[in-house]
């Protein structure tokens, strides 16, 4: 049977999906604060009310400044296609592994970071300053993690990785528990969720992606906001196909009996994951921009951990 | 191949000669210079693709009872294709940067020495040749750094650099000294057929390392290539940075791959460390700088640093019988050779564009350039990325396969080595992401923004002679980016010269799919990404054009509603380093801010300063030069003694030599 | 003729005893005109030693040799000299840069040293046997501790020129050596260049005295 | 008749005809022509090898030395010619000093020649004793205060060296008697090398420590070294030149020839160690001097004690390769020191001072001076591909083989050196210039003749240089 069909559905669910996932995670962290909150759906409005209204843009912005927000919503688009969601076997998932797609998502913030840059103002350069800088130590310490998960598995191909983990008999491992605490507080840092950064706030000195993104308006900032939504529900799922890949289809069980069992396991997946992302968020502080970087060397020095645990189990 | 490298060095050394004449004939020497290494890239190509058998030749030149071998096998015609075709490239770019050259008649001649040498230097097969060329290599660069002379940084420069190039000569004598023994056996093929001990492998290798480690900028003897590299012309930096520190790896790989035997597995300990440590202290360096092109001079040091972890691998996985690895992790290090000769000299070449339209290298009197040269800012927006090692550029591929061979590295047995690879692993993608973040700073400061000067305001875009050059080594970049088969098919040879055994490296790999050890493992698709990315982004623009919004209006910068008319309140090259200097500065370089604030009613201006220091400076070089300096001041006593004590040493001479006599009677 | 040869040798052995007597005699001078006179002295046994060599070798060219030593070093030498002395008024107490007592110290271990050295000579050696030659030696060491020891520039000379007469001693005592004139001449040419060289220069106290200090920080070489 | 006649009368003829000479003009000419004559006489020996006499030698050692000095000597005598009328001219020499210096010239050539082509010991002595007295005389020449000093310390130290020597020769010969029998043929050269097994090694050890002493003095070995900075720098240039570029090498000539006899006597003490140690100290006492040279001349005469330390370094080490470096290393050192020093002579008479600190950026200046003086530098401090390189490079590799230690030290010496050099000629050549007038190409010939001599060497030697070379390293043990 052919896959092409299921490749274009995983291309398409990725984008449609994602403004659900951040209101689903509004909505919570809005409950919880004893709002209402707005509905469900508000994202989709949002973006869609963006995209029609008319971009304006400073005297001093460059081709750059208008041609980056296409290209890192593709690149991110891409990158969250790649990462298996309900099956592990599209040819997608094959064009690059996990360092490739850590990669890819670099290459979008480098184009992001530039498009702050762009105008010349000081809060572009302040937004992307710390970007750059959270990354940098962000991007390492996901790589850490992959190191563990490619000693396990001697392979960085996500499919692969998470067949691996459907079928063997891993058990709970300190290093794997020691590589999710890991992913998930680079997940935050790279979606710029408290305790990081606060992706409501606009208070000037504190805000790093908004600070970025500021110059942005109409169908470019319909752009970069949907690829935030994107990059979120690519993190969940990488963390969902890495470290819990249970109900996902595979290469010889594609086909639409596998698709709605992957599909339901998914979807309880992110929902599971929204959920708990919206009651962290309201439960802590977000922290000073500079005990980021504490924070993110504790990623990375768990991921190192984790590799070391992982020699100390497997005893060498 | 040896005819056409006989043309190629008969074509410099008739540029050498034009230049030499005294009139300013910089058409020939650049002209000559490009075909030559044309001619001679182009063959180097064709040796490897079709797999030439290695050619040797001995002329009646050097050492007299042995004469001057010259031999091209795989490895010396790979690196030949990597100096020459970014020497031809380069040397178009001098026919434009000529104009802007402040003392052109101080580059001629040496400029195709220069590139003379380094060719030599890649085909000599005995000790002598290779040595005399490489310090000739050393010999003409310096001479370039002092074409911009009259600048005090740059003689300090130029000093330090040749004393550290014969520091590593020095070493390479020692080494070659044990390789050929008492007797004399200078030719590399003598020193294949000698088997060594343990411990004068051990001693070669480490002599070696310090060398060859001096020339290419290896942490701690990389104190002399920042400045070096960042005072010559630019495209002699593009040189000395894209290519000489090649023929110093070229260097490097020949000894402990080639001549001196089958490797130890802690050697690979020591040259992973080193390039580790390397790639992360060059790449942090290069953050705190703001002068354009001693930034991407410590890049330099990064990518070295990287090539070596790869050459550390592959050491370490031969040293251990595990042959396809080894070959995997030699072709990422040569393939990031390949890479980085390209990426450096177009970045190189670009910082030339911007010295020469603006008259600066100080990042942070420059500005928004995208508008007056798009064509150099797009040309230097791709070396940017791939310098950042991201996709889809070739920087990227080399890095992943770097990247490949380390997960490989819990097959190694000794536990030492399984413990380093994963941290090197580590220090490699801090280095990466530093390096992206570098990148960022780089581009936009120099090329976004407003100008912060005016002479930054009125810089023109440069003529075409400069910007063909650019464009060439930006499509070689993408190209290998997105087709990296094309460098591997020609790299095949070389691995499977170097490590016999190993089979054909990377054989899964095809147009499409980059495939490091077997295709269900892990793989990349360059053209896939790009494809993908390109067609959904059009179809994304036509999409939201169509029916959605394609209205644009200009309005001032909103700024959270504190517009500033004035450049100097964008954010500069200084403050966007500023929290990356928190973060690692303060341990590493001692970093301290100084913030002068005037008193209330003073008119003065406020000032605000950085220190840094370099650590390995400080805790090596600086301590060897005042123990020179102190020996030299006790010993200077000896220039002004009376005669009487000048006769008393006499005599002690005298009576000590006669008792020696005595005694030994 | 084993009495002969036996007398033979006991006078050239007498002759070289003494001059290295009177190099320690050198060394322990404290008056200029005192130190010329030693010399003299030390001239003379040197003629003699080469006058007698001259008769027992059979070979007349030493007579040369010992002429030259007699008129010109124990005679011309020693009155011109003391002219210098006296016209460029020179201080005639000797100051030392060693004491006395040590430098005689020193001299006493140096001919221990050259004895040890010469031991291993065997006394197949020819005319000039192990004691003649740890003579010889000695005497050319004592000369240059004179040089050493001494901070005045004539009995720096005369140092010197006890070390030549050292040379000498060896080689008349050499059997058969050639151009022993030649090279004695030669050398008294050097000799008469640095009395000359005194004289002109106007050396009185000391090499030194060309005040060494002044000319470095002239040439610009004191830091 | 003997060609090694013609190469010693040319100069012998034109002492005593310049001494006569009074128009200085013609002298200059006149010393330019006897040094081209006894250069061309000096080629012979290479067509037609003369006889071995008592007291005249030609061999594969000495026929290139030979010919080495008298290429030098004639092209320090064409630098010589513009140099000093330019002295003259300023008032620095009056003319009838001129006359006394050409006379003193080719005096010293003469002794120079004579040290080289002698057979017999003693004549070696006279001619050593003979050139220290010449030299003594012009390194005086300009009568200032600084200059007589230079003079004076010259002459007592060599004066001692020179006697120390004689005392070797006695012992030599009185190791030498009771094989060789009485006269002549025992202070005969030739005949002792192949008779010198049976000598009394004692005595041919301790004759060679005086020689070494002695005859070291001369070449500036450290601690005997205290008279050459000076004596280089306070007298006129030429001078300066032939100091380094021929009396350093006789000098070590003569010590070399001791060596043989002592190499080929199997119980004698080694002497490599003695040399090495010697060499090796002046190598580090030398380049530690270099950094704090205020004065340039003096500064390539600390460059002469270093180049002098290596080579004895190189024949104390011994063996074929390390021989035969060190014989490379004189010729190089000789030509690219002589070099030097025609530069350096421009230099000083242009700016008017010998101080470094107020000479820069000559190559801005004075282009073809200035790059003189650069390759030069280039080529002394042993940067391929100039012969010093080749000499250094075998020096290194074989000692490194046999002994780490030393061949570590010498690099370390080699480096220190190698970086006051470089520090001293960047500060010289580049940077803003200070003006003055040009040099003219021809002035400068000489010293690019020389430097092109070193730089084909460094590429291509011929054949029988080579195999003299190697004959003599085999000698010499």
């Amino acid at each position: 049977m052919s896959s092409v069909p299921f490749e274009l559905l995983q291309l398409i669910l990725v984008v449609v999906l994602a403004p659900l996932l951040t209101g689903i995670v509004r909505k919570v962290k809005a409950r919880l604060l004893g709002r209402r909150g707005p509905a469900l759906v508000q994202p989709y409005r949002d973006l869609l009310r963006l995209l029609r209204k008319e971009a304006v843009l400073a005297p001093s912005a460059s081709w750059l400044f208008r041609a980056i927000p296409y290209m890192m919503f593709t690149a991110i688009w891409l990158a969250a296609a790649i990462v298996p969601t309900y099956t592990t076997g599209l040819m997608t998932s094959r064009i690059a592994d996990l360092i490739a797609l850590v990669a890819l998502l670099g290459s979008a913030r480098f184009a992001l970071a530039l498009a702050g840059m762009d105008v010349g103002t000081s809060f572009g350069g302040i937004g992307s300053s710390r970007e750059m800088m959270i990354a940098s130590l962000a991007e390492p310490a996901m790589l850490t993690v992959t190191f563990t998960v490619a000693l396990l598995v001697h392979s960085t191909s996500l499919p692969q990785i998470s067949e691996f983990m459907l079928t063997q008999a891993v058990g709970i491992r300190v290093s794997l528990l020691l590589g999710l605490i890991s992913l998930t507080m680079v997940a935050l840092a790279e979606n710029a969720r408290i305790p990081i950064d606060n992706p409501a706030t606009h208070l000037e000195l504190t805000m790093v992606h908004e600070a970025m993104v500021l110059e942005y308006s109409g169908r470019h900032l319909a752009l970069i906001e949907a690829a935030s939504m994107v990059k979120l529900l690519l993190y969940l799922s990488l963390i969902a196909a890495i470290f819990l890949p249970w109900g996902m289809g595979t290469e010889q069980t594609l086909g639409w009996a596998a698709l709605g069992l992957g599909l339901g396991s998914y979807a309880v997946k992110l929902g599971t994951g929204a959920v708990l992302l919206g009651v962290f968020e309201t439960s802590i502080a977000k922290m000073r921009v500079f005990r980021v970087a504490e924070f993110l060397g504790g990623a990375f020095l768990l991921g190192i951990l984790a590799a070391i645990f992982l020699y100390v189990s497997q005893g060498l | 191949m040896l005819t056409a490298l006989g043309t190629g060095l008969g074509l410099y050394a008739l540029a050498s000669g034009v230049g030499l004449s005294g009139r300013r004939r910089f058409a020939a020497v650049y002209g000559l210079s490009a075909f030559a290494a044309a001619v001679i890239a182009i063959a180097a190509a064709t040796a490897l693709a079709e797999a030439w058998p290695a050619e040797s030749a001995t002329l009646p030149l050097g050492l007299p009872w042995l004469g001057a071998h010259l031999r091209i096998d795989t490895l010396s015609a790979f690196f030949l294709l990597v100096v020459n075709f970014a020497a031809a490239l380069i040397s178009l770019y001098g026919l434009g940067y000529d104009a802007h050259d402040a003392e052109p008649r101080r580059v001629l001649p040496f400029y195709p020495l220069f590139l003379a040498a380094m060719n030599l230097v890649l085909v000599a097969d005995d000790a002598f040749v290779f040595l005399v060329s490489w310090e000739l290599m050393s010999l003409a660069s310096w001479l370039l750094v002092l074409a911009t002379h009259r600048r005090d940084e740059s003689r300090s420069a130029a000093f330090l650099y040749l004393l550290m190039a014969s520091l590593g000569t020095g070493a390479l004598i020692f080494a070659f000294g044990i390789l050929a023994g008492d007797s004399g056996l200078y030719d590399f093929a003598a020193m294949r057929a000698a088997p060594l001990g343990a411990a004068k492998s051990a001693a070669v290798f480490a002599l070696a390392l310090l060398g060859a480690g001096s020339k290419a900028g290896v942490v701690p003897l990389h104190v002399w290539l920042p400045p070096a590299h960042s005072a010559a012309p630019s495209h002699v930096s593009a040189l000395m940075s894209g290519v000489m520190t090649k023929v110093a790896l070229y260097g490097l790989t020949r000894l402990l791959f080639d001549l001196v035997g089958p490797p130890l597995w802690w050697w690979g300990v020591a040259v992973i460390a080193l390039g580790a440590i390397t790639a992360l202290l060059g790449v942090l360096h290069a953050v705190m700088q703001h002068d354009l092109k001693r930034l991407l001079a410590y890049h330099t040091v990064e990518n070295i640093g990287i090539v070596v972890i790869g050459l550390g691998l592959a050491l370490a996985f031969r040293a251990d019988r595990l042959d396809a690895l080894a070959a995997l992790a030699l072709v990422a290090a040569l393939l990031h050779v390949f890479n980085h000769a390209m990426f450096k000299s177009l970045l190189f070449l670009g910082a030339g564009a911007v010295q020469a339209a603006t008259g600066e290298r100080d990042m942070e009197r420059l500005g928004g350039l995208i508008r007056a040269m798009p064509r150099t800012a797009l040309a230097f927006l791709i070396g940017s990325v791939a310098i950042s090692a991201l996709p889809p550029f070739n920087g990227f591929v080399s890095e992943w396969l770097t990247f490949q061979a380390i997960i490989e590295g819990s097959r190694l047995p000794q536990w030492l080595l399984k413990f380093e690879v994963p941290v090197a692993g580590a220090m490699l993608a801090l280095a990466a992401a530093l390096a992206a973040v570098c990148f960022v700073k780089v581009f936009g400061v120099v090329f976004l923004g407003r100008p912060r000067s005016p002479k930054a305001a009125e810089a023109q875009e440069v003529g075409t002679a400069m910007v063909a050059p650019m464009a060439g080594f930006a499509v070689v970049c993408a190209l290998v980016g997105i087709l990296p088969i094309a460098m591997i098919d020609l790299l095949r040879p070389v691995a499977a010269l170097l490590i016999p055994g190993s089979g054909d490296a990377l054989a899964g790999s095809n147009m499409l799919w980059l495939v490091p050890l077997d295709p269900g493992r892990s793989s990349y698709s360059g053209l896939a990404v790009v494809a993908a990315v390109t067609v959904l982004a059009l179809v994304l623009v036509a999409a939201i054009h169509r029916f959605a919004s394609a209205r644009v209006r200009r309005a001032p910068a909103w700024d959270c509603g504190f517009p500033d008319a004035r450049s100097e309140t964008q954010y500069t090259a200084g403050s966007f380093a500023q929290p990356l200097r928190r973060v690692f500065g303060t341990t590493v370089f001692a970093a301290r801010e100084h913030v002068d604030m005037p008193a209330p009613g003073e008119t003065r201006a406020a000032r605000f300063e950085v220190t840094l220091k370099d650590p390995v400076w400080e805790g090596l070089y600086r301590p060897i030069g005042q123990a020179v300096s102190l020996v030299a001041d006790r010993l200077n006593v000896v220039q002004f003694l009376t005669i009487r004590r000048y006769l008393t040493m006499m005599f002690a001479a005298l009576v000590l030599l006669l008792l020696i006599v005595a005694v030994s009677q | 003729m084993p009495v002969f040869a036996t007398l033979t040798y006991d006078t050239a052995h007498l002759l070289d005893a003494g001059m290295l007597v009177v190099s320690f005699a050198l060394l322990y001078q404290r008056r200029l005109f005192g130190v010329l006179k030693t010399y003299a002295v030390q001239a003379l046994l040197l003629s003699a030693a080469a006058a007698w060599q001259a008769h027992a070798q059979a070979a007349p060219q030493l007579y040369i040799t010992a002429a030259v030593a007699l008129i010109f070093k124990a005679i011309i030498i020693p009155l011109a000299l003391h002219r210098i002395i006296v016209q460029l008024n020179i201080h005639r107490a000797i100051e030392t840069a060693l004491g006395i007592g040590p430098t005689l110290m020193v001299g006493v271990a140096l001919v221990a040293l050259s004895i040890w050295l010469v031991l291993p000579v065997t006394a197949a050696s020819g005319a000039l046997t192990r004691e003649s030659l740890a003579s010889a030696l000695s005497v050319v060491l004592l000369g240059l501790l004179i040089m050493i020891t001494r901070r005045n520039a004539v009995s720096q000379v005369v140092g010197f020129m006890s070390l030549e007469n050292g040379l000498i001693l060896a080689a008349v005592g050499v059997k058969g050596m050639p151009l022993v004139v030649e090279l004695s001449i030669a050398f008294e040419v050097m000799i008469a260049f640095i009395i000359f060289g005194i004289f002109f220069f106007h050396i009185r106290e000391r090499f030194d005295t060309l005040d060494v200090h002044d000319i470095d920080r002239f040439r610009g070489e004191r830091p | 008749m003997n060609p090694v006649l013609f190469i010693l009368g040319f100069p012998g003829a034109a002492a005593v005809l310049l001494a006569l000479l009074p128009d200085y003009r013609l002298a200059a000419r006149l010393n330019v022509a006897a040094s081209l004559l006894t250069l061309l006489a000096s080629a012979v020996p290479f067509i037609h090898r003369p006889e071995t006499t008592p007291f005249l030698l030609i061999d594969d050692f000495n026929i290139y030395l030979v010919a080495l000095t008298a290429f030098v000597a004639f092209t320090t005598s064409l630098f010589s010619a513009r140099y000093v009328l330019h002295e003259v001219e300023i008032g620095r020499l009056l003319p009838r000093y001129l006359r006394f210096y050409h006379a003193m010239y080719q005096a010293f050539v003469l002794t120079m020649l004579a040290a080289l082509t002698a057979n017999n010991l003693g004549v070696l002595w006279v001619a050593i004793e003979g050139a220290t007295l010449t030299t003594v005389l012009m390194v005086g020449l300009y009568r200032t205060h600084a200059a007589l000093e230079a003079a004076w310390k010259y002459f007592i130290l060599c004066g001692v060296g020179i006697a120390l020597a004689l005392f070797g020769t006695i012992l030599m010969y009185l190791a030498a008697e009771p094989v060789m029998g009485e006269g002549l043929r025992a202070m005969t050269w030739s005949e002792l090398l192949p008779r010198v097994a049976a000598f009394n090694p004692a005595l041919l050890n301790l004759a060679f420590v005086f020689l070494l002493v002695g005859y070291g003095t001369k070449v500036g070995l450290a601690p005997l070294h205290a008279w050459l900075p000076d004596a280089h720098a306070e007298g006129p240039t030429p001078i300066s030149a032939v100091l380094s570029g021929l009396l350093l090498n006789v000098a070590l000539y003569s010590v070399l020839r001791f060596k043989m006899l002592l190499a080929a006597n199997p119980q004698a003490v080694a002497p490599g160690p003695l040399m090495v140690t010697m060499g090796l100290t002046s190598l580090l006492l030398a380049s530690f001097m270099l950094y704090r040279r205020r004065d340039i001349k003096r500064l390539f005469a600390y460059s002469s004690i270093e180049h002098m330390g290596i080579i004895t370094f190189a024949f104390g080490m011994g063996g074929a390769l390390a021989n035969f470096a060190g014989l490379l290393h004189m010729t190089m050192h000789s030509l690219t020191k002589s070099a030097i020093f025609y530069a350096v002579g421009y230099i000083s008479q242009i700016k008017g001072t010998q101080r470094i600190a107020e000479i820069s950026g000559l190559t801005a200046s004075q282009p073809v001076l200035g790059w003189a003086l650069v390759l030069g530098v280039v080529a002394i401090a042993g940067l391929p591909p100039f012969g010093v390189f080749m000499s250094e490079f075998l020096v290194l590799t074989t000692s490194f083989a046999r002994a780490p230690v030393l061949a570590v030290l010498v690099l370390a010496g080699l480096l220190i050196g190698f970086g006051a050099l470089v520090l001293r000629l960047q500060g010289l050549a580049f940077g803003e210039g200070t003006g003055g007038e040009k040099v003219s190409n021809a002035a400068l010939l000489p010293a690019f003749v020389h430097l092109a001599l070193v730089l084909a060497a460094g590429i291509y030697l011929p054949a029988p240089l080579v195999s003299w070379f190697q004959t003599v390293a085999k000698l010499l043990g």
